[in-house]
């Protein structure tokens, strides 16, 4: 694996995060539990959907073989992403919804912590635009599991269970490979088994204040970050997200 | 009375109306009524677009749609708000809209079938909305007034963008201009019914255009959106699905066939393409989200409690 | 309309209805409420694959472009559809599948009767394959209707619910157009609208025994099998439906 | 005991058991559980087939597709009925499956990410499948094993469906051909690991073997499959994931890599990709159709008493 192709490959994993998550963020369209929410959703979805015109715009770049964002968007297959799992997995209830924003917050926000000091200066500059927003994602879902984890009794189980059957999508973001691998020693990105420590002790403290359990068990799906095996939702997803653009390629939008 | 004559004297002297002056049960049930069916066709509004947000073709559109969403759900807050300073609840007036008291566009009980589609509720359905809502920025009471300035102004924005995303499809493929033809086909006539019934027919119309919670008829309207619509379906090369539409040198205005008006009489009674779909969304949404309402309330209650005991 | 667009159109009704119907049917795999229904709804799903395979095969040859029962199948889209909009409804619950199932089977049964007599051989010559099927259908669907609506206070609610949610699907089967008309002439397929009374009376009779009533409404919600306006949900189905064969134009399978 | 000992005898003479026969208890429980386990498998292995019912590439596979599944269901049926002439009823087990005291095979927590992963789970899952039960057709429960004769019967038949319909895909376009290899890629190791743990870590095996209810050794078994599966696999083309695969004079098998028996107990546990969605599938339409069986047993009693009362 050449540089460019770990540094592409890294530039899907970010964009394809954004992507995938915010398409499914942008499933509450119009059926939300409460207006603020509708509002939040709405602004998480499209600060996601910003954030992934950054990095796959750039990875095209890299790529260098004139694909742009929306074609990486809309024209690859499933085994081509290169999303966490836990971004494409259902939005379930509103508490999956909200605790998987969270649990996917609180790694964003370490995440692109780091890249502001990145090698690399595009990357450092898509960072730098994504960090407020991740700021207040973060602040805005934890916020909100800690209310409904210490809410009703109902709340409560329902996000202990939105917490359990999620959890096991939280070890693959430190996961390292090759391509983590090649990032570090560029400087570009950080090593993401480095950040486990810091990301733990966030949660604990959140999911302390929401009440709730972590699980012990640690066992790790994976397959997403590096394309092995995704879950067959990503599949359903993706038929709807890439309709338009697949039966019409010749369209100009 | 005394009183509503130096009520109606006060609206006639261009004075705003606010939430603790005194006024007629009919003028606060009028805008209670008014006001929600506003706040509601903002909410339902977001289904036929949430019908495609998950489609989009490109990321730009699709973050245009979703911060036109975003948007109408804040239009919706906005008037919740201004119809509470009236002394209904929020969640009153919402389970009115769930139980059928109250109603929403009924533009909203039409599906959204394609793409161009999304440009054409931007483009026609904001358009007419545009037109009804633009001389409400002058209405009499104050908080509604102060509401629709902001509305009018991110709508506007809107109609642009519709506007843009459908001439987009008629400047396209042949499929793409297909689209924006069929979806203009489908949405010019519920855009016409959008001001109401013909004058005429129209109840209401007489006493809130004293009270300016309406200031124009529903036909003067009418007239003006043809007027500004119709040459922009010609600079899109799309054709107005009207065999009898055409310029009127005397009048300087168009002459237009009405819309079918057992259409719209049977769309409000309930029998639109969507209606059932429409309400059983929201009220799925409503359900479901009962548990998050709670449990938000009841932390919030948790925290009161606590910050009480601390001091 | 020369004779030829209007028994292409003809053919593509039955053939959409069959298709439609069919891969809703299908969605059922795996999660009937008893083995038993497992089976039945696979089977039926199977029954009108087979009918589509005849109705749009005879279809593409009258069309003349080449176009054979996949192609017409899977690289049409919404617009293009012609059957009725009760075939297209979702699933809802199990009471709402078999309630759409009978409401459909009374037609079908009826309208594939007269088709026996067709002047059209190939037409006659389906009709006949298919009509044992059908007639099987109904036997089953009205059964189940009556079980359930003859069972328990929830299972009685529950298809009295279906019931009012499809009945303004049934009015399009008995609208006729220039499509219709040109069929009556040809003496290729009945008149819809002279088959109302004798599907009232299966259906009022089926439907008594089911405990059910019969909605005093009788608005009837159209565009499906003339294409002019489908429900939002036709599109969604087509989304997972012809993913493949949008994706892999060139596939051979 | 005698009894334990007449009953040894009768299956060593190759008798078969019957239902009313007498029986030692573990028998009994051993069969219900891999009688259970086998009818489980039959339903939870069509929802991985379920996910491409609705995308199958032609009429002709949805079609197919279609009968299998059918046909899965009704082995579930034939087994279930075949478990319960052991005392246990359907619905007893059925919870059983759904609360996780009883298993089905894991292969079955493995994703459906591709069209041609039908076609590999038909060839490879099926394939092994087979190789397990066609030894079942002696085993020495009666109508266990006149289940067996059915069910292998119609599951070559999907075999060789299965093998078609990945033979397309590996004689197709590039991006098809890609599909069978990743197909194969994924299901490879998980198939191996159907025929259970190695020899050397198997339990249960000496007792179930003295009985009858299994024939061969898991090892034979595997070996067997790789022996039929390996010429397959290079007649489409298709390149098996294994570095260590390669043809022995020798022993006159092939000699093959062990699949990551950690895996398989991770995946057994509980923590294989699909383990958690398959039964909470399962789970969602047990109780979404309770209302359902329950519609129609009461119908069923309804119309048995109307019959008594009549007569």
């Amino acid at each position: 694996m050449t540089q460019q192709e770990a540094l592409f490959q890294f530039l899907l994993r970010m964009g394809d995060n954004t992507l995938i998550l915010g398409h499914r963020t942008s499933e509450w369209c119009g059926v939300a539990p409460v207006l603020e929410e509708d509002i939040a959703l709405a602004n998480t979805a499209l600060d996601f959907i910003g954030q992934t015109q950054f990095w796959l715009g750039y990875a095209g770049e890299v790529e260098g073989k004139g694909q742009d964002a929306d074609r990486l968007a809309f024209h690859r297959d499933a085994w081509d992403f290169r999303n966490l799992l836990l971004c494409e997995m259902p939005i379930g209830d509103f508490g999956q919804t909200i605790m998987r924003q969270f649990l996917f917050d609180a790694w964003h926000s370490i995440y692109i912590a780091r890249l502001l000091k990145s090698s690399d200066p595009r990357v450092a500059e898509i960072a730098e635009k994504a960090s407020k927003e991740v700021a207040y994602h973060l602040e805005r879902s934890a916020d909100t599991v800690v209310a409904l984890g210490d809410g009703t009794e109902e709340s409560h189980s329902r996000m202990q269970k939105a917490l359990d059957y999620l959890y096991p999508y939280v070890g693959e973001m430190f996961l390292a490979d090759d391509v983590d691998a090649a990032m570090v020693s560029a400087g570009i990105a950080p090593d993401p088994a480095a950040l486990r420590d810091e990301y733990d002790a966030l949660v604990q403290k959140v999911l302390d204040e929401a009440t709730l359990t972590v699980p012990g068990n640690r066992f790790a799906q994976k397959g997403g970050k590096n394309g092995a095996m995704h879950t067959e939702h990503l599949g359903h997803l993706l038929c709807s997200m890439q309709w338009l653009q697949r039966v019409y390629p010749d369209g100009n939008w | 009375s005394d009183l509503e004559r130096q009520f109606q004297a006060r609206i006639d002297a261009g004075e705003k109306i606010e939430p603790k002056d005194w006024m007629p049960e009919d003028y606060r049930a009028t805008l209670i009524r008014q006001m929600g069916q506003h706040a509601h066709s903002e909410i339902v509004g977001t289904l036929p677009e949430g019908n495609w947000v998950t489609r989009a073709p490109t990321l730009e559109r699709k973050a245009i749609l979703l911060a036109k969403v975003q948007d109408e759900a804040g239009h919706g807050l906005y008037l919740y708000c201004a119809a509470e300073t009236l002394g209904v609840t929020r969640d009153e007036i919402t389970e009115m809209l769930l139980d059928g008291r109250m109603k929403y566009s009924s533009i909203f009980n039409y599906p959204s079938l394609n793409w161009a589609d999304i440009g054409a509720i931007g483009w026609l359905v904001d358009g007419a909305a545009i037109m009804n809502q633009v001389p409400l920025q002058r209405t009499s009471y104050g908080p509604y007034s102060r509401a629709m300035v902001r509305i009018c102004k991110e709508e506007s924005f809107h109609q642009r963008q519709g506007y843009d995303a459908i001439r987009a499809c008629a400047e396209g493929t042949d499929a793409q201009k297909k689209m924006a033809q069929d979806a203009l086909n489908r949405f010019w006539y519920p855009s016409l019914m959008m001001f109401g019934p013909p004058d005429s027919d129209s109840v209401h119309s007489a006493q809130s255009m004293a009270w300016k919670i309406k200031i124009n008829t529903n036909d003067e309207l009418r007239q003006k959106f043809v007027d500004q619509t119709v040459p922009q379906a010609e600079y899109l090369g799309l054709t107005v699905p009207d065999e009898n539409l055409k310029w009127n040198d005397e009048t300087g205005q168009y002459d237009f066939s009405q819309p079918d008006w057992g259409e719209f009489f049977d769309v409000v009674k309930g029998n639109g393409p969507c209606n059932v779909d429409r309400l059983a969304d929201r009220n799925k949404a409503w359900d479901d989200g009962a548990w998050v309402r709670d449990g938000m309330m009841a932390h919030a209650r948790k925290k009161a409690a606590a910050k009480i005991a601390a001091e």
